[in-house]
């Protein structure tokens, strides 16, 4: 009897440091995608800026009561509950949601998915390279036959919130009243304006007097009495941070390089050939085409030489990238793995280290 | 959720659970006689309607509809709900008026968007006949079905490939997850390219106008599609509201189920505190000064039929729980994960088995009621004011509907301390109480006070059941004041 | 916090047989058409539209300085109607706000400045939060609480709402009292 | 206002519009031809005369107040007039500053548009919209919402000509109403 068939519907939820992806099993998108915060007391706090256990524990509490009672419209008592997370989330956060889960709204079982992992569900395929870049950071972890490669992992603080002190610091320069823009119109900004340049084009921007034609100034209007002007050279810069070496010679190309540079040997060049890109940020328009030209780029490097690769290939998810984990959740939870591999309340009772049994 | 408009959250009353509501926010569980607050009970959905329609949807209906009206939309542009507009073509001839049918359109009137800005055709009725739009997602859905139905047949089947690859890749046993993945890969899986082009030479020459690009909420509200141009919105459906009812954890009482219509107001069953527990408003109070006693002036109202005793105990007066709550107020401190442990030596001895299952199974329900209850929390207040705890008690007459309608004071036979009860109408009575802030408050901090108040209260709830007296007893619940700022010497 | 007196000049204000208290400094245009059901106050320079069509409130109500009721228009086919504007018991309006809605129901509160569009249904028990926009036709559920520009729920109301409203507006006009000593 | 400037008050009302006496009128004002002025309603002429086109309608509370321009400051003897277009609406408690108004625009309710802006056909300024850096506006912008978003609608709004007809059979069984006048008073 085939379980799908049982139209269960179950939650899925992915909840980003930005976004928060909602949706139910077996459904082809998510229902809404909505920001990760939480009303409390009068003011819209951001979830994952909690102060301890408790306070989190509090937030959580409201966050899932928006959940259950303003999307889901279904009480939680008794009802499993896909969670996708990154496999570098915090243990207080893990243990948390499963106490507020559990202890507070009584669900029946917990099914926690790993999101470098389940992406590959919408591509079918097993073995891949993913790349997450989010809100707070970049992590890129390869996956083999199905199994993380933990020791492989590879992160860094780059993601929409570099974008955006980024791209505030490029406003600065050209306009006297961009100070302090909302993190709300600066992602506007970037969202509507900005985009990732070519390589050619950014090594240009980078000398003092590029040998470029710039593309069209924007003018922004902010709250109906300001406006600022975004010209050519933001809209390009913008996302370049993402690409410019650190102090430590680290970037985004250097992470999926480094990340390669631990697996291992014959399965360099099949990661290699599937890389796997998932995160909102990675939207950006061009994003990909440049990621694949500073891979080609950096990989002849002194430091890159002996993983001897010439070909990067990229899988196009089906999904808006921003959802691709959530997607992944969706289909995991559909099958019977929900029901064999979910952390049941009832277990929780049995083993106090219920969440070392995670999939 | 704030009390709402008026300032009535300057007296706190703390809950059994240890937060600090206004009364307004609280419930008084008749069966537990405790105070309960949306913290500390569980909701459930009662019932879904629409907030623009105000229909009804029974709830197996809302979920096939995703939770969202059929009706009713709301606009793409700017979030806000559509109205239905009928087209305005004013006919040539009075024959043409005949013949041709209304039409209509939707139509956005925060900013102005309609259906036409999209190219919508009109529709001739105006509910329900709105095109859904035809997206790539139906034939998406079609892939991911195939795909499903692969893993479900294969998981079965792939242990030994997965099990011969676990130890070539040197992982331990009992990875399931490997099973699943391999199941997957059989499936037409995705293949990688390595020529992308995302990248839009047009976007270097040509001028933008922001007005055609969507901003990330219009985005995202169709989070299938996340249109980027303008052109591209759709309206959407609006998403069903909810009615809640509220049960307490411990008895599993409701304490609150509204009606089902959506527009009516009133409960099936109200157990609010408001109608319970005597309320407390801060009238005066003498500008406050470190150590020096002040006069507050407080009105107490008794809400309930019956006659109430009030008397003051020290804010620090501990107070207990009730038998029902017992059990985990015995862990009360501690981590609550140790209640949990509790029940592990039970757990354990049971093997599992179809014929225990039902054994587990009553246990299980015991246990839960108690681990779903929400563990008390040491309160969250700084007390730097001394009150200056009045020995004596007074009365709170009951509660008079008609007596609003009186207009003279009416002569009441009480005996009051005096020094304690400045004036009385009906079931309030204003209360005089020397407070002092503590020595060390500098000049300008809230000033927080509390005590103990101990009401007796009337619970008629058995006298119906049993036919018995209604019971009588004593009800202590802690009450936290904001007095406002400090002042300095005069 | 209980309510403090409000004192007013006792002549500038109207009190007529049903306790209601109008500001002699109101613009009621049509006052022919307004009905005010009892111990309802309208303070100073407040506006009501009775000559567009008929307004009718219900008993304790408080329109604030500078509020503007103003029945609401619809458009048919054969022109324009302004319809009545009916306002249930125990509702507030503060001040500077305009209020165009087709039906406002009871123990609502509606902050000041505050613009209720054309044709908005407030129903019993809700709360419009101090400079809230609603757009025209926006419902307003029961037990809701809306604020921002345009107007989105934002939060829920305790389920004593309708008693908080009865208290205070009968507390508000039990504290609107005349100077005790008139200049 | 001063009394000096309530002196130089000259109302000119063209034959068809509909001028409440209710309503406050400062200064040097030409009101065009089947507008509608409700009573309690402001035009105030501070630094030169305002003209309004036709068919404009003018609610309780609204204001439009033509002060100074700011690039003028200099030249206060030189102000041209300004002109508002026809068709337009100023709805309950909006104040309206704009240098200059095209045709066809709405102001709605309690929307305040600054004298730096220009305003000219087929905008519409939403509710509680706060328009003050200098801007032109350009045809058919609709500004909505906290952050003053910007759409560009499809056509301009529809003139309010069945509920002018409405208001001008209403008003005047409440109202005293204005004699039409080419010149003031």
């Amino acid at each position: 009897m085939p379980l799908y068939e049982v139209e269960k519907s179950v939650i899925v939820l992915d909840i980003g440091t930005s976004f928060t992806k909602f949706g139910f099993t077996s459904e082809p998108a998510p229902r809404s995608i909505y920001r990760t915060q939480v009303k409390s007391k009068g003011q819209i706090r951001e979830l994952w800026d909690y102060r301890d256990a408790q306070d989190l524990y509090d937030m959580l509490v409201d966050f899932f009561h928006d959940i259950y009672f303003k999307y889901a419209l279904n009480s939680p008592k008794d009802k499993p509950i896909v969670i996708v997370e990154s496999l570098l989330c915090p243990i207080i956060f893990r243990e948390t949601l499963a106490k507020v889960l559990y202890k507070h709204y009584g669900v029946s079982s917990i099914l926690l998915l790993s999101s470098h992992l389940v992406s590959l569900a919408p591509l079918a395929i097993d073995t891949a390279l993913v790349l997450d870049v989010g809100y707070k950071e970049a992590v890129c972890i390869p996956v083999c036959y199905g199994m993380p490669m933990i020791h492989a992992w590879q992160a860094l603080n780059l993601g929409s919130q570099t974008i955006h002190k980024h791209l505030q610091m490029l406003l600065n320069e050209k306009n006297s009243g961009a100070q302090n823009l909302s993190e709300m119109t600066l992602e506007d900004i970037k969202v509507r304006c900005c985009f990732v340049t070519k390589k050619s084009r950014a090594q240009q921007l980078q000398t003092l007097k590029p040998q470029i034609e710039m593309c069209p100034e924007i003018k922004y209007p902010v709250k109906g009495s300001t406006t600022i002007s975004v010209c050519g050279t933001t809209r390009e810069k913008a996302y370049e941070i993402l690409f410019d070496e650190d102090a430590d010679h680290l970037c985004l190309p250097t992470m999926i390089l480094d990340a390669l540079m631990k697996v291992n040997i014959d399965l360099k060049h099949q990661l290699a050939e599937n890389i796997v890109l998932i995160g909102g940020t990675t939207m950006a328009m061009g994003f990909k085409s440049r990621l694949k030209e500073e891979l080609l780029c950096h990989s002849k490097e002194e430091r890159y030489k002996k993983l001897n690769i010439k070909c990067f290939k990229f899988h196009t998810s089906p999904s808006k990238e921003n959802y691709a984990a959530w997607l992944g959740g969706a289909i995991y939870g559909s099958t019977d793995c929900l029901n064999t591999k979910a952390i049941q309340r009832r277990n929780i009772l049995k083993k106090r280290n219920y969440l070392i049994g995670r999939i | 959720m704030s009390a709402g408009i008026i300032d009535i959250d300057y007296v706190k009353y703390a809950c059994t659970c240890g937060l600090l509501k206004t009364l307004q926010q609280l419930y008084f569980c008749r069966y537990c006689s405790e105070l309960r607050c949306s913290f500390c009970v569980s909701h459930e959905v009662d019932s879904h309607f629409c907030g623009k329609c105000c229909e009804n949807l029974p709830s197996p209906e809302a979920r096939v509809k995703k939770n969202r009206c059929v009706n009713c939309f709301i606009c793409p542009s700017c979030h806000h709900e559509l109205s239905t507009r009928i087209a305005s073509k004013q006919p040539a001839t009075p024959e043409e008026a005949k013949a041709t049918k209304r039409t209509y359109y939707l139509s956005c009137l925060c900013c102005r968007w309609s259906s036409r800005d999209i190219g919508l055709p009109d529709q001739t009725s105006a509910t329900g006949s709105w095109p859904k739009r035809k997206t790539f997602m139906q034939d998406k859905e079609f892939f991911k079905r195939k795909q499903k139905e692969k893993i479900i047949s294969y998981t079965d089947k792939t242990g030994i490939t997965a099990a011969s690859l676990r130890k070539r890749i040197g992982l331990p046993e009992d990875k399931p997850i490997l099973k699943l993945k391999n199941a997957v890969k059989m499936v037409t899986p995705s293949i990688a390219q390595e020529d992308i082009d995302d990248f839009d030479e047009e976007v270097l020459t040509k001028s933008i106008n922001l007005l055609e690009i969507t901003s990330i909420d219009q985005r995202l509200l169709q989070p299938d599609v996340q249109p980027v141009e303008m052109n591209m919105i759709f309206p959407v459906q609006k998403m069903l509201s909810i009615k809640r009812s509220l049960r307490c954890r411990s008895c599993e009482h409701n304490v609150s189920k509204p009606e089902y219509n959506p527009n009516s107001i009133k409960f099936k069953i109200q157990l609010f505190a408001f109608y319970h527990i005597p309320e407390i408003r801060i009238v005066t109070v003498q500008p406050l000064r470190a150590g020096v006693p002040a006069e507050l002036l407080i009105k107490f109202t008794n809400p309930t039929q019956h006659q109430t005793t009030i008397s003051f105990l020290p804010f620090d007066t501990p107070i207990e729980i009730k038998e029902s709550t017992a059990e985990v107020g015995g862990s009360k401190g501690e981590d609550d994960t140790s209640d949990l442990d509790k029940s592990l030596p039970l757990m354990k001895v049971i093997p599992s088995g179809a014929k225990v299952m039902a054994l587990v199974d009553s246990h299980l329900n015991m246990s839960r009621s108690s681990a779903r209850m929400v563990t008390p929390r040491p309160l969250d207040v700084s007390i730097n004011c001394d009150v200056e705890i009045p020995s004596s008690t007074f009365i709170l007459p009951p509660r008079d509907d008609a007596a609003e309608y009186d207009d003279f004071n009416e002569a009441h036979n009480i005996q009051d301390d005096k020094k304690l009860v400045i004036w009385r109408k009906s079931n309030k009575a204003f209360i005089k109480l020397i407070v002092t802030p503590k020595e060390d408050t500098s000049i300008g901090t809230v000033i927080t006070a509390g005590f103990t108040m101990s009401h007796l209260y009337t619970n008629t709830i058995t006298s119906v059941a049993e036919n018995k007296k209604p019971q009588k007893f004593n009800h202590n619940i802690k009450l936290i004041l904001d007095l406002g700022k400090s002042v300095g010497s005069e | 916090m209980e309510l403090q007196d409000v004192y007013y000049d006792k002549s500038d204000y109207v009190e007529t047989a049903s306790g209601n208290k109008v500001c002699r400094r109101t613009v009621l245009c049509g006052s022919q058409n307004i009905i005010l059901q009892g111990k309802v106050i309208v303070q100073a320079e407040a506006i009501i539209r009775g000559d567009l069509a008929n307004v009718r409130t219900g008993r304790y109500c408080i329109i604030s300085k500078e509020a503007v009721i103003r029945p609401p228009y619809k458009k048919f086919s054969k022109g324009v109607a302004f319809f009545p504007l009916n306002m249930g018991d125990h509702v507030y309006i503060g001040e500077k706000s305009v209020v165009s809605a087709a039906v406002i129901g009871n123990y609502v509160y509606i902050g000041k400045n505050c613009v209720i569009g054309r044709r908005c249904e407030l129903k019993d028990c809700c709360v419009i939060e101090d400079n809230t926009i609603l757009s025209p036709e926006t419902v307003v559920p029961p037990f809701s609480r809306y604020g921002g520009s345009p107007g989105v729920q934002v939060g829920n109301l305790p389920e004593v709402q309708a008693d908080i409203m009865v208290d205070y507006t009968r507390s508000y006009y039990q504290h609107f009292q005349p100077h005790k000593n008139p200049l | 206002m001063s009394d000096i400037k309530m002196s130089r008050n000259s109302i000119k009302v063209m034959p068809g519009a509909l001028v409440c006496e209710e309503s406050k009128l400062r200064g040097d004002i030409t009101i065009g031809k089947d507008c509608i002025v409700h009573p309690m309603a402001t035009i105030i002429a501070e630094a030169a005369p305002i003209i309004i086109g036709e068919n404009c309608l003018i609610e309780e509370q609204a204001s439009i107040i033509y002060r100074v321009p700011f690039d003028k400051v200099e030249d206060k003897d030189n102000i041209p007039p300004l002109k508002i277009g026809s068709f337009n609406v100023f709805e309950v408690g909006c104040v309206v500053e704009a240098a200059s108004i095209g045709n066809n625009n709405v102001f709605e309710a309690k929307c305040f548009v600054g004298n730096k802006v220009t305003v000219t056909n087929g905008c519409t300024i939403g509710a509680g919209c706060h328009l003050t850096e200098e801007q032109e506006l350009k045809e058919n912008i609709i500004i909505y919402g906290s952050n003053c978003q910007m759409r560009e609608g499809l056509s301009k709004p529809m003139p309010q000509y069945s509920q002018m007809d409405t208001l001008m059979k209403i008003l005047p069984n409440y109202h005293h109403i204005r004699k039409p006048s080419v010149k003031g008073k």
